[in-house]
């Protein structure tokens, strides 16, 4: 392990900066996203959750996948080129770094999807322990330890200084390049580092949603769930935007469109949410066409055709985000706890 | 797609000698859609629209753009080649390469690029082009000539001949109009009121003419083949049935202390007055503000010395509404103020007066029962000065920037007329320019100079002065002798320009017609379409178009007339296909367009929508096209774009801009 | 240098103008010989009335420098009351336009009746000599059309 | 809001109405959601606090489509938008039994976040029935504190004041909120110079992620299908890919609903990135103002709109120059 005095992470910013691109949370207008590093960005350390996830930094929120350009009746179409260089994304979370492995399980199965995979290859994810969770967190339902980031490098913030640990390969490989502003941690500092994480420990286990369960939600009970008439009161104050969708660290839906440049047509795609009306609009019309069966399609999932279809994961990790954001004050803990109460009468 | 043919116009040079039509063309072809491109000298000939039809039949296309002229010009045209070989004719889109690229450009290169834009935008509109078909309205046969002057009177005479019902209004309370005040007329100098009042006898007498006298025009709705007129009948206070006409409460009448308008307020009239003898109707009016009855209560003389019991003290103006297929605009002109030409002394000297009380003055019902005499002294002159151009061909804004066109001839009238009677006057005219075309014009004027011996000057007047003698002194200058002038005259008479009747504005607004800076109605082409106002149905008659004397205006009218008989000679009209339509997917209802429809032509309805899938009772906005004359005012503000215009549709509209931005 | 730092700018302009009198003035200015930049591109429209802050956005977006609204002079409309409509539309967007940043001179109305083709040529003229002085738009077009 | 609720049976007993549209307490102290309650029994769960900030008046359009009349329970300035929604014939009068509600001002639980407080367990004093100017938040970090005014929605600095323009009756007492001009921002960015004004809104605006709430949650962009959900304009965007898409949507979106936005404010309460949004409406609010004369959009039913109207002799669009 390795350690670096806060004050100093401007210097650490800077090296990485100076060999790759560095993603980490910034302050825009009084709100902190992931961003990309410069001299002048306002660097957010402190403030639990980005507004956004960070997955635009391997989804980005849209993307171009290729350019026609014509020239009198001439078309020609060039690819847009694959991720190249290598990043650094600073200051992830327990729980984004977990969205990151669902996003994998969708982009990276067969037939994996260039672009992401791509920018995997060239990501070092560097994730950041929560020093203190809000009462919106529920991680732990996932079995996520927010405590110990699984990334390619976890880091601890105690105090002043800022504790790192590789725990990859890319992680050992990044930290190379930056050892020059490191010092190396001593067990007093391991110490730290594992009061740290009993106290985030202690600090999630009184969580308002920590103990909330998960019993009944599995890949097998699909029409269970699917028919169950409580979708019918539960959806009603959803106003239809993609708010949930669009903060969501784990939701991979996108669009492909095609945009008139003048000169030719850039096809891209950019993240759909299935809360929108026109969702999958084919030609025949709408697969979904009440706002109810959009509402229940999110849901069903993040809770049962996901692990369905993935062993058992959820495609939900508990960031809160949804909780926070929700303009009509409905989200996913409603819906479980929901189902959980009616089951509880029913028994 | 569309299968669109591109047809480039030469017009002989006028666009080819600044523009790379065969460039233009080969561009084109490079556009998506196009399948044909071709250019030839003149496209609005008839080998030229043969070749378009032709490629039309030739080559199946679904659409045309031609690159030409102003589609003001010939887009009917070029939509009735298009018919001709079986294509809806609004599957026709004009490139004005023309008005808008060659003429105003000189470089060849950079025309040449701008016209491929141009082009470029008509294809992508074509593109998105859909057939469209007119609907149809019906003609009311029946007529408006707004103004009861020579032109109002010619156009209604010529229009009810033809057996359609016309109605006149006027605002005074007898027809006739200017004509009626004038004494003599050019170039024949035969007697204004020997020619007019059989016209005005003839109008009145017509069974197909309706006169309104002392009405006006209130309030204007409809559009081309159904307006719907309502017109004011101001109180006369004097019944028109029962009024005999006999004269008896305008001599009895205690109130004689009133400007004659007739007369320019040269003298005085009674406050029950008809303007002059021959007026029609043979009916007085009462007004009011000179009326001691109206004024003070009292008085009461004229009911009493009426045989007829004519007159109503309780009569109130009335609102008569009706319908007219077609309106014609003859509301004549005025003289201007000459506030802004105080260096005339015309405020300061009663010698001192326009053209028009001149006529008054030499005419024998005038205030000097046609005796020429100064008006300060009654004394005879002996000294006429004329001063030409005042207030026209102006160059600043005091006056007006156009020529009067009259000036000349019926100053040269005056001069001959009083140098005929009385050959002891001298006669001096300052002009500008002397400007005398037309049919033995030119021959008037050089009798004046040469046979009376009028006295021209080439020059401005800087200055009148009355003297303390009671003359005037005339401040001028020679060009041709290159000298100051000053000269002592008797009388001045000024050439005071003309301008439109004050309250033309107000009707043309009322007809949306369009209007120019100088208050004259703008026609529909400066050539092709003189007596025609660019809004359907308006047709305009006399000067309230622009300047012009007896003749031209009394063959205008004729016009005007031709084109309101045309028109009402029509049962049905097709109309403009290009309205508004609204998607019933996308409608709110939410009735936001019906505010700012000017024609009510929106209304609402419960539907049954079926939208993929949900049924469900819904408020929907519907157009009748008929009413709705395609301004667009409801799509822009629809915010969910239910709304759209045919043939101005969003998308193509985009479509356009889309292609000129690229 | 490069060769496109050096070329001269050319602005593009849209010029949305009624069927009835701004469309005609520009006829009338074309008849009469009254040049103007060929940067200015017209746009015919039945009615000011019917011009869209969606299209003038669109053109900003695609890479247009400079839009000018022309229509009936109030009072005039052919159809009585478009012109204003129009008015209160494009003064509260111009505002906003200028509100959010974007110079104020990119956007214009003028009213131009049939017979002025004069006032349409010297408007054009100025028009394009303000976009020249205010030198290509960038705060209000979308990236991807630039190339 | 006993006797709310107390009246709330009375009329879902004596069948008046059908249900009742008001809000359901959340599982946090501050996330209460808009429901319908259907039964006296599920009333249990009603809730009106300072965070039912949710202006209910726009899930009138869909509940005046159901069977038999709504109760709906709107504060102060979501009559507004009732009344606006009316007057474009989106909502029936006759299936709406209006409930006017005392308003103490509405609570933004961002603004709480920004003072720090986190791991809310509890907050007391945000109860209608509080008296306390301070609200009490025990979190899982210690107890904390705040002024109740300070931990209000930006709205209510600027309220439209405690009546109602529209209502069947009134159940409890307003106060007055106002302490702030609501113009001073809009006054202070006209102000700058036009690069200033361009870098504060490119900044505000790049945080947008296009997730529609604000279009969603307001009462007058209620189109059965939004220009930018639908091909009518070639305007169907999903997520902004170059800036402009944002400005786009936000002037757009702008200039629809002026003359008919109310300010109700609910634009920038659930923008997930604090935008303020109502920086756009209160733009043409205020124009609107100084051009055409004052206007207060959802006051008056029947007054004329002022986009779909004029005057002959209204200001022309160079005055937006000539102003500076």
């Amino acid at each position: 392990m390795y350690k670096i005095a806060k004050e100093n992470l401007t210097a650490l910013f800077r090296l990485i900066a100076g060999a790759q691109e560095l993603y980490l949370p910034v302050k825009t207008a009084e709100q902190v996203n992931f961003g990309v590093w410069s001299e002048d960005a306002e660097v957010d350390l402190d403030t639990l959750k980005s507004v956004k996830s960070p997955k635009d930094a391997f989804f980005p929120q849209s993307e171009n996948l290729y350019t026609c350009r014509k020239d009198g009746k001439k078309i020609s179409i060039e690819p847009e080129a694959l991720k190249e260089q290598n990043f650094v994304i600073f200051g992830m979370k327990a729980c984004d770094v977990r969205g990151v492995e669902v996003l994998d399980k969708v982009f990276l199965a067969d037939p994996i999807d260039t672009f992401y995979a791509a920018r995997r290859d060239h990501g070092t994810i560097v994730a950041m322990a929560c020093h203190e969770p809000e009462e919106s967190c529920f991680c732990k339902v996932f079995g996520i330890d927010c405590a110990e980031p699984a990334a390619d490098v976890a880091t601890w913030m105690v105090s002043d200084q800022l504790y790192w640990k590789p725990l990859t390969e890319k992680g050992e490989a990044l930290t190379k390049t930056v050892e020059s502003v490191l010092e190396a941690a001593d067990d007093a500092d391991e110490k730290k580092v594992e009061e740290e994480q009993s106290a985030i420990r202690g600090i999630v286990e009184k969580l308002p949603y920590s103990n909330l369960s998960l019993e009944g939600w599995n890949g097998d009970v699909l029409t269970e769930k699917f028919d169950s008439a409580l979708w019918e009161e539960l959806y009603k104050p959803c106003l239809a935007c993609g708010t949930c969708t669009f903060v969501c660290p784990t939701c991979q839906c996108y669009d492909i469109k095609d945009y008139d440049t003048g000169h030719g047509v850039q096809r891209y795609r950019c993240w759909d949410s299935c809360m929108y009306s026109d969702f999958t609009m084919m030609a025949h019309g709408n697969n979904r066409t009440s706002q109810m069966q959009r509402f229940r399609q999110r849901f069903m999932h993040k809770l049962v055709y996901f692990p369905a279809n993935n062993d058992g994961m959820y495609s939900c990790v508990g960031c809160g985000r949804c909780v926070e954001k929700c303009p009509a004050a409905l989200n996913i803990v409603k819906v479980i706890k929901a189902f959980e109460k009616q089951g509880g009468e029913k028994a | 797609m569309q299968r669109i043919g591109v047809f480039v116009c030469h017009c002989g040079s006028n666009i080819a000698a600044t523009v790379d039509v065969k460039k233009v063309a080969e561009m084109a072809l490079l556009e998506p859609g196009v399948v044909h491109a071709e250019d030839y000298q003149y496209m609005c000939s008839e080998a030229g629209q043969e070749k378009i039809i032709e490629a039309i039949r030739e080559k199946n296309l679904t659409g045309v753009v031609v690159c030409s002229c102003s589609p003001r010009m010939h887009e009917t045209t070029f939509r009735k080649a298009a018919e001709k070989a079986g294509l809806n004719p609004y599957m026709v889109e004009i490139a004005n390469i023309r008005e808008h690229c060659s003429w105003i450009h000189k470089d060849m290169e950079e025309a040449t690029k701008k016209a491929v834009i141009l082009t470029r935008a008509a294809i992508a509109k074509v593109n998105l082009n859909t057939p469209l078909k007119p609907g149809e309205s019906r003609v009311t046969k029946r007529a408006l000539v707004i103004g009861g002057g020579i032109a109002g009177i010619q156009t209604a005479l010529d229009i009810a001949d033809a057996g359609y019902e016309v109605d006149i209004v006027e605002r005074e309370p007898s027809i006739g109009g200017r004509m009626s005040q004038l004494d003599k007329t050019f170039p024949t100098l035969d007697c204004s009121a020997c020619i007019l009042t059989p016209k005005m006898v003839e109008a009145s007498a017509h069974e197909k003419i309706n006169i309104y006298t002392y009405s006006e025009v209130e309030k204007v709705s409809g559009f081309v083949g159904d307006f719907t007129v309502d017109i004011r009948k101001k109180a006369r206070y004097v019944d028109m049935d029962k009024c005999t006409g006999c004269g008896v409460c305008q001599e009895k009448c205690p109130s004689k202390k009133a400007p004659s308008e007739f007369n320019r307020g040269l003298n005085t009239r009674s406050a029950i007055y008809t303007p002059f003898a021959q007026a029609i109707p043979n009916v007085p009016v009462i007004d009011t503000n000179s009326c001691i009855k109206f004024k003070t209560g009292k008085c009461g003389v004229c009911s009493k010395v009426c045989q007829a019991g004519a007159i109503d003290y309780t009569q109130k103006d009335e609102i008569v509404s009706q319908k007219y297929g077609a309106i014609v605009v003859a509301t004549g002109f005025d003289t201007i103020k000459l506030d802004n030409y105080d260096e005339y002394a015309y405020s300061q000297s009663k010698d001192v007066i326009t053209s028009l009380e001149l006529e008054r003055i030499m005419n024998a019902a005038g205030p000097t029962k046609g005796h020429l005499e100064r008006l300060s002294d009654g004394k005879a002159p002996k000294e006429m000065v004329f001063i030409q151009c005042v207030g026209s061909r102006c160059a600043d804004d005091r006056g007006k920037p156009y020529c009067s066109k009259i000036c000349c001839m019926y100053t040269a009238k005056h001069a001959m007329l009083i140098r005929d009677k009385y050959p002891d006057v001298n006669v001096t005219v300052f002009y500008i320019d002397v400007r005398t075309p037309g049919k033995n014009f030119d021959e008037f004027y050089r009798r004046a100079v040469e046979q009376y011996g009028v006295n021209y000057i080439k020059g401005q007047v800087g200055k009148v002065i009355p003297q303390p003698n009671g003359k005037l002194l005339v401040q001028g200058s020679d060009l041709l002798d290159n000298r100051q002038i000053l000269k002592e005259a008797d009388m001045v008479v000024l050439a005071t320009a003309i301008e439109p009747n004050e309250g033309v504005r107000k009707i043309a607004t009322m007809l949306t017609a369009s209007i120019d800076t100088n208050n004259f109605l703008t026609e529909a082409h400066a050539k092709l379409r003189p007596v025609e106002s660019p809004t359907a149905g308006i047709f305009l008659s006399g000067v309230c178009q622009g300047p012009k004397d007896i003749p031209e205006t009394v063959a205008q009218a004729g016009a005007a007339a031709v084109k309101a008989i045309g028109l009402l000679a029509k049962d049905k009209l097709l109309t403009n296909p290009c309205t508004a339509q609204s998607d019933e997917l996308l409608c709110n209802g939410c009735s936001t367009c019906a505010n700012v429809c000017p024609y009510g032509a929106i209304s609402y309805e419960e539907k049954e929508i079926n939208d993929h899938g949900i049924r469900e009772t819904r408020r929907i906005a519907v157009v009748n096209s008929a009413l709705c004359q395609g301004c667009g005012a409801c799509t822009v503000t629809c915010p969910s774009g239910a709304m759209d215009l045919q043939g101005f549709s969003n998308r193509q509209i985009l479509a356009e801009v889309d292609a000129i931005c690229r | 240098m490069s060769i496109e730092a050096k070329e001269e700018f050319r602005p593009k302009i849209v010029a949305f103008c009624c069927n009835w009198c701004s469309y005609a003035g520009a006829d009338l200015a074309g008849s009469s010989r009254l040049g103007y930049p060929a940067d200015v591109k017209i746009i015919r429209v039945p009615c000011s009335c019917r011009v869209n802050p969606m299209f003038i956005l669109r053109a900003f977006e695609k890479g247009a420098d400079g839009v000018i609204m022309c229509g009936c002079h109030p009072g005039d409309c052919h159809y009585s009351t478009g012109n204003y409509y129009a008015r209160r539309r494009m003064t509260l967007l111009f505002s906003m336009l200028d509100y959010i940043g974007v110079e104020n001179g990119r956007t214009r109305v003028e009213w131009v009746s049939a017979a002025e083709g004069v006032k349409f040529s010297t408007t054009m003229n100025e028009f394009v000599e303000k976009i020249h002085s205010l030198g290509k738009n960038v705060r209000l077009g979308d990236l991807r059309c630039r190339n | 809001m006993q006797e709310l609720i107390k009246r709330a049976k009375e009329l879902l007993e004596n069948g008046t109405v059908a249900r009742v549209l008001g809000w359901k307490a959340g599982d946090l102290p501050y996330n209460p959601e808009p429901a319908y309650f259907d039964s006296t029994e599920s009333l249990a769960d009603f809730v009106y606090n300072g965070f039912c900030g949710a202006n209910l008046s726009k899930y009138m359009i869909e509940a005046s489509k159901l069977e038999g009349k709504t109760l709906v329970c709107l504060k102060p300035c979501d009559t507004y938008s009732f009344n606006q929604l009316l007057k474009e014939h989106r909502i029936d009068r006759d299936k709406a039994y209006v409930i006017g509600v005392g308003c103490k001002g509405k609570l933004d639980i961002e603004r709480i976040r920004k003072m720090g407080i986190k791991g809310i367990e509890q907050i007391s004093g945000a109860e209608m029935e509080d008296e306390a100017d301070t609200l009490t938040v025990s979190t899982i970090y210690g107890e904390k504190s705040c002024k109740y005014a300070d931990a209000m929605l930006e709205r209510c600095h600027v309220c439209k004041g405690k009546e109602h323009q529209v209502y069947d009756e009134l159940i409890g007492e307003s106060k007055e909120t106002k302490d702030a001009d609501r113009f001073a921002e809009v006054a202070r960015i006209e102000t700058m110079t036009p690069e200033e004004k361009f870098a504060f809104f490119q900044k505000e605006l790049s945080k947008c992620i296009r997730c529609n709430a604000c279009r969603n949650v307001c009462p007058a962009c209620s189109c059965r299908k939004c220009v930018f959900d639908s091909n009518k304009f070639d305007s169907a965007q999903k997520a902004n890919v170059d800036s402009f898409e944002e400005k786009m949507f936000h002037i757009i979106r702008a200039f629809h609903v002026a003359g008919r936005c109310t300010d109700c404010g609910e634009c920038s309460r659930v923008c997930p990135q604090g935008i303020p949004l109502h920086l756009f409406n209160r733009k043409f609010i205020k124009d609107i103002d100084e051009f055409y004369g004052e206007y207060q959009a959802g006051m008056d039913i029947n007054a004329q709109s002022p986009l779909t109207d004029f005057t002959f002799d209204d200001v022309e669009p160079g005055i937006v120059g000539e102003r500076g």
